[in-house]
């Protein structure tokens, strides 16, 4: 009773809505972006779907060396979500760049690589590996543990980040995202700091550190006792700090956290977000990147949205804060 | 043979996404079995491989609510046509995840398969409950599968502990019908938790079955009758279980030349240890929590013998035991 | 008659928590209807008064599986008296919380009572597939009933809007049995959303129908008709709606001495200005979100005229309209 | 297939497990408590159960003065979980002494009383006006907003965390538990800064700071646009959480946070935890409190668990860390 729907000046065009974005000085054919570590290079998904047909395909978290990941369990269910330790597992850039890439670029995707480092060197060694190369932007992953500063991430001080992404600026002229650790007092802090270190755009969120225990064997279910969690558990948080920092930086802000379906998507959207990205979700629905973009489209027609940015901070216009 | 020839046997299909319709669910509160009209799985699918099994209707956009319990049931779309102000999809939540189970049998003649299923938690709970004529949502066949029986030398043995004991099904229809002579062990705590070894029997193969407390065939461990059938299997030995392999000929067709087992790790890790000392060609199937079953996480890696990671789901299930390393499960 | 001294004859009563079977569900895919077996809730409670329902049974150890689908149904405690390693109880999920659900019908005679919902979201849709024989989960009878027919003077004027009909059954069954002259006016956008007027209908009262579209009844507002009424039950007016009250007798019979209102709040707003204008006590029906529904959380607040808050759970949901301040929700 | 139990050394006696725990000085009926804000004062719940038999009720939060709470929604539902702000809208400690606590006094209920305060003094003054009165000690909510600190929670730095609890311990002789935020980069930095400012015990989690958007009406859901998330949701956080800080401090630490069975009592337990307190788990079941100890006797029993000690930190005996 009483929820009538808020129809935005624009009125329900005919036409069907574009969901075309553009970022970075270029256009992406959706706004649903597989997230990094859920898709793979993508080749697992290339049975069922379009590769051209994403908007942006974020790799795996990549590495100058390859990197072997954690031993034991690696993921459990938890509820509503479920938590990770891969360990960032992952066959090193020189492998992408001979294997994956030249494989993506037949099928006419469009890529974006997450980059992994254990030192800022190692960070800077990827992105210089990737320039010239034609993919479309960098990811860096700043919840890597930061070796020198004895393990705490790079991505849980506003120096560290800082540092980080002012390093792999000066190595690369591709865009440049900065993807930002939920497990932080003030993502605001370091969301402003990578800004002034050259970051073009911020992701929000990765994983928040969790665990959870096998009562009946007596031990955490991950070999690495903690993991990362995702899924819709996480979504309350994830758009929370998407909200706080989309209304801090002036860089596009890429939504990430718990997007299942295409409303979830317009809620990120709405809370600031100029894309999103998918992850759990692809392990449920191998096409959820394709899936949630034609739920987007639906939801724009039937409530007379015609461009994905004119859901972009649309709930931020009225009420508080 | 070598193992290495067995290994390129091994069959990895693309796989599909397949809404199914239950046939029948039947179970005692514990242990499922669930049939499916699932022709494009069941057409592709092997022995040993397994299907990712949701039982709400989960990723379709346009899909009424989110349980399957017949009647009455909510839409999305209005019967005259209007749209409910509900979410057209509500995301499944519980269980988030798909639920890896094994083929225990399949039919493509019928475009039907079969899985035996022990509720342990919430997925399997969840599943257990979802009744006759709803669907289920599939992807398959994952994994790649036992090796080509008729590639193998001597008896094809075949060892099922617990809930490894379905997939054995598949198996011996497979090998029996390229023609291998074959012979199943297949133990479990107690009879109650023999579920698949009616199936397994059915293809007309002979069975041995053991239980820990003797409440059904032999009193002991299926490790107990493998070292009897090993012994046994050589020429030398006096040692003859008759009643078990009632069917068999003389001279190589005795002889075990190739184990596959499915169970619990450590009965596993044995079975590979008694197969390393009789140089018996094994293969094992290896079970991990998986979150995609695809080959996309990395969630579902066993260590691989040398160093680094084989992923569950896509290179295995099925292993050359000596690929992989034991017991960490 | 004073508001305070109505006030006063709200009737609040001690809960309960029952677990009642569903008698028959019936809905079109948007608008259900629920008769529940409900005995100790049906005893307790007066029109105005909600329950919050579960459609899973949460909470209650031992119980069986999570999904009230019928057979097949699993068990944690197995047939053969073991116990399945899974937990004894799975949490429910997917809804969390319970939803508030208005009494439309409350026979305590047939231990029975009847809701009238609209699946808006998860908890509706998931109570939507819930099938007869089930068992739902409810707490109730909760919040504050409407004031005793029997205290105010003068004709009854019931106001439903949209799913704000259905309480208004339960409503006009306690009038007509107190004796108190009633009428009703229910409104909605569409014929397809008079849900519940069928059961005002059948208690006897006279009921003016509206629509926004004019598919059922008047074209309008139900603040139309009620500007008509009032207009008319002034002796001075001759603009009577003759169809509309076609037992109302002579004198101050014909007056109408109070209003109940329940509906969309700006609904509620309109009838309260409208009522203060005319002098005319109101009680409005409200409606929070809600996560306890008994008192405990503060999370359905309602401001209160003068400043700081009421719960609607238990201060409410049906409040003297003079005060709370409408418009919040 | 493969999933044994492991059974403690003590094997399972005979005789039903025993429920209770001593912490703080004195014994408790069971480790399962209500947490704060979740059972008001007790009242509500008088009617489908005995307050006596519950190990201890933590009340609302407890101002100095009525607080009177944030205007608009205040709760909504989201996957697993659910938000809430109700701005700690409380009637201040005098009514607590005067209505509330003789009322659960003459029920024989145990007290743990959350005070909460926009000042240190706040915090104090409430602490003073309960000693002696017979509460069985306090919890400090240092989930609220520092006033002198700009609207920083003070549990967000371990400096005003240790300033709030070295005011209220000068205050009270009573156990002094701590509540911490999860909202923070490093808990146990927090944990052992207000240990050593002489908290007897910590609460270990608050809710998260999440948020969400009613898209056809295109706003925050709540009034407040942020709220706390708590509910199943937050349990794989809250449970790090609680294995984090019981590895770093010498206090007992109650842990909280999704607690809805006792197999997820047992989790906290195991993860260190010597008591736990459920929250959310109250709205949907009333007697959580008490279904919830049930179950964990029921585990017990059926483990070999014979004291509620043996299940504490169980899980971190073996594994990493
Ligand atoms: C390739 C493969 C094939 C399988 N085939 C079958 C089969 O044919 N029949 C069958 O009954 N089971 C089979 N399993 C195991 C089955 O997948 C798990 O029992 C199921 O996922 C448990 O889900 P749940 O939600 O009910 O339990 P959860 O709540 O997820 O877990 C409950 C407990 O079950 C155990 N468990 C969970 N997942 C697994 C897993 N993947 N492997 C081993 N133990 C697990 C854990 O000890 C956990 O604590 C198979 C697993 C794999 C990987
Ligand atoms: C005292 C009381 C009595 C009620 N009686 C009835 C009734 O008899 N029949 C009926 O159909 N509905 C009734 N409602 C409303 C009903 O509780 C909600 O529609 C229901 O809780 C929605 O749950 P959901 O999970 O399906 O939707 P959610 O997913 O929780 O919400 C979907 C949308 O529904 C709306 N909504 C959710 N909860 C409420 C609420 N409490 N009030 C208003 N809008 C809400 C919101 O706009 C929300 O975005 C009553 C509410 C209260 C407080
Ligand atoms: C199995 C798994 C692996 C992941 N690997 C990476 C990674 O390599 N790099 C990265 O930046 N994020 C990684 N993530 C985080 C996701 O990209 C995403 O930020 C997070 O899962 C939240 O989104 P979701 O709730 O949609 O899954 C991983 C997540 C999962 C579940
Ligand atoms: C409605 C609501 C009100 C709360 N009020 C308080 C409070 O006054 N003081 C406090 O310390 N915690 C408060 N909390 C937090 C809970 O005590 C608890 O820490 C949190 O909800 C996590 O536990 P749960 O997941 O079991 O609910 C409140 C939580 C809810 C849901
Ligand atoms: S389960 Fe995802 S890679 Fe195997
Ligand atoms: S719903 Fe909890 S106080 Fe009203």
């Amino acid at each position: 009773m009483g929820s009538e729907s808020v129809r935005p000046a624009g009125g329900s065009g005919g036409s069907a809505p574009d969901l075309s974005v553009r970022l970075f000085g270029r256009t992406f054919k959706t706004p649903v972006w597989p997230a990094s570590g859920c898709f793979g290079y993508g080749r697992e998904f290339a049975g069922v779907m379009d590769l051209s047909q994403i908007g942006a395909i974020c790799v795996k978290g990549t590495a100058i060396e390859p990197w072997d990941g954690n031993p034991g369990i690696r993921v459990v269910e938890t509820p509503g979500g479920m938590l990770n330790a891969i360990g960032l597992q992952n066959p090193g850039v020189d492998h992408f760049l001979t294997v994956d890439w030249p494989w993506l670029q037949e099928r006419g995707a469009t890529v974006i690589v997450n980059i992994v480092g254990r030192t800022v060197d190692e960070y800077a060694a990827v992105a210089r590996r990737l320039e010239g190369t034609g993919v479309a932007g960098l990811e860096l992953n700043i919840s890597c543990p930061n070796v020198k500063e004895g393990g705490m991430a790079f991505g849980t001080t506003p120096r560290s980040a800082a540092e980080v992404t002012a390093a792999v600026r000066r190595a690369t002229t591709l865009p440049l995202i900065v993807k930002l650790s939920p497990n932080v007092t003030d993502i605001v802090e370091i969301a402003r700091a990578v800004e002034s270190a050259g970051a073009d755009g911020l992701s929000v969120i990765n994983t928040l550190m969790g665990m959870s225990i096998d009562i009946r064997r007596r031990r955490p279910h991950l070999g690495n006792v903690f993991g990362g969690l995702s899924g819709p558990a996480i979504k309350p948080i994830a758009l929370r700090m998407v909200w706080q920092v989309a209304g801090a930086v002036k860089v596009p802000v890429i939504g990430i956290g718990g997007i299942m379906t295409g409303e979830d998507a317009v809620e990120f959207l709405m809370a600031g977000a100029s894309a999103v990205q998918v992850g759990t979700a692809c392990f449920v629905d191998p096409r959820a990147p394709l899936t949630i973009a034609e739920e987007l489209a639906q939801f724009m027609a039937e409530h007379g949205y015609r461009r994905v940015g004119d859901l972009v901070g649309a709930a931020r216009l009225r009420g508080a804060l | 043979m070598t193992m290495r020839t067995l290994r390129q046997t091994q069959v990895q299909a693309g796989w599909v996404r397949e809404r199914a319709r239950v046939l029948t669910h039947d179970g005692d509160g514990e242990i499922f079995k669930l049939t499916l009209a699932a022709p494009a799985v069941a057409r592709r699918a092997t022995a040993g491989q397994f299907v990712q099994i949701h039982p709400l209707p989960v990723g379709l956009p346009g899909q009424p609510g989110p349980a399957p319990t017949g009647q009455p049931r909510p839409a999305a779309v209005m019967s005259n046509g209007q749209r409910s102000q509900a979410s057209p999809r509500p995301a499944a939540l519980d269980p988030l995840l798909r639920r890896p189970l094994s083929l225990c049998e399949i039919r493509p003649e019928a475009g039907e398969i079969s899985l035996i299923y022990r509720v342990v938690g919430r997925g399997t709970r969840a599943l257990s409950a979802v009744p006759p004529g709803a669907m289920v949502d599939l992807l398959g066949p994952l994994g790649r599968s036992f090796p080509d029986p008729r590639a193998g030398q001597g008896r094809l043995l075949l060892i099922g502990g617990g809930l490894g004991i379905p997939p054995m099904a598949a198996a011996a229809r497979w090998a029996v019908q390229g023609g291998r002579p074959v012979v199943a062990i297949l133990g479990a705590r107690t009879a109650r938790y023999l579920a698949g070894a009616r199936e397994v029997a059915a293809t007309g193969v002979p069975v041995i079955t053991v239980t820990d407390d003797g409440s059904a065939g032999e009193r002991g461990l299926v490790t107990d009758a493998l070292d009897r059938l090993i012994g046994m299997s050589e020429p030398a030995s006096g040692d003859r279980a008759g009643a078990a392999a009632p069917d068999r000929g003389p001279g190589t067709e005795d002889r075990i030349g190739e184990v596959w087992a499915c169970g619990p790790e450590p009965m596993l890790a044995a079975v590979k240890e008694r197969c390393a000392e009789a140089g018996i060609p094994c293969f094992v199937s290896v079970e991990r929590f998986m979150a995609c079953g695809f080959g996309a996480c990395l969630g579902c890696t066993v260590p691989k013998a040398g160093g680094g990671y084989l992923k569950t789901c896509q290179d295995g299930p099925v292993f050359p035991a000596e690929e992989v390393v034991l017991g960490g499960f």
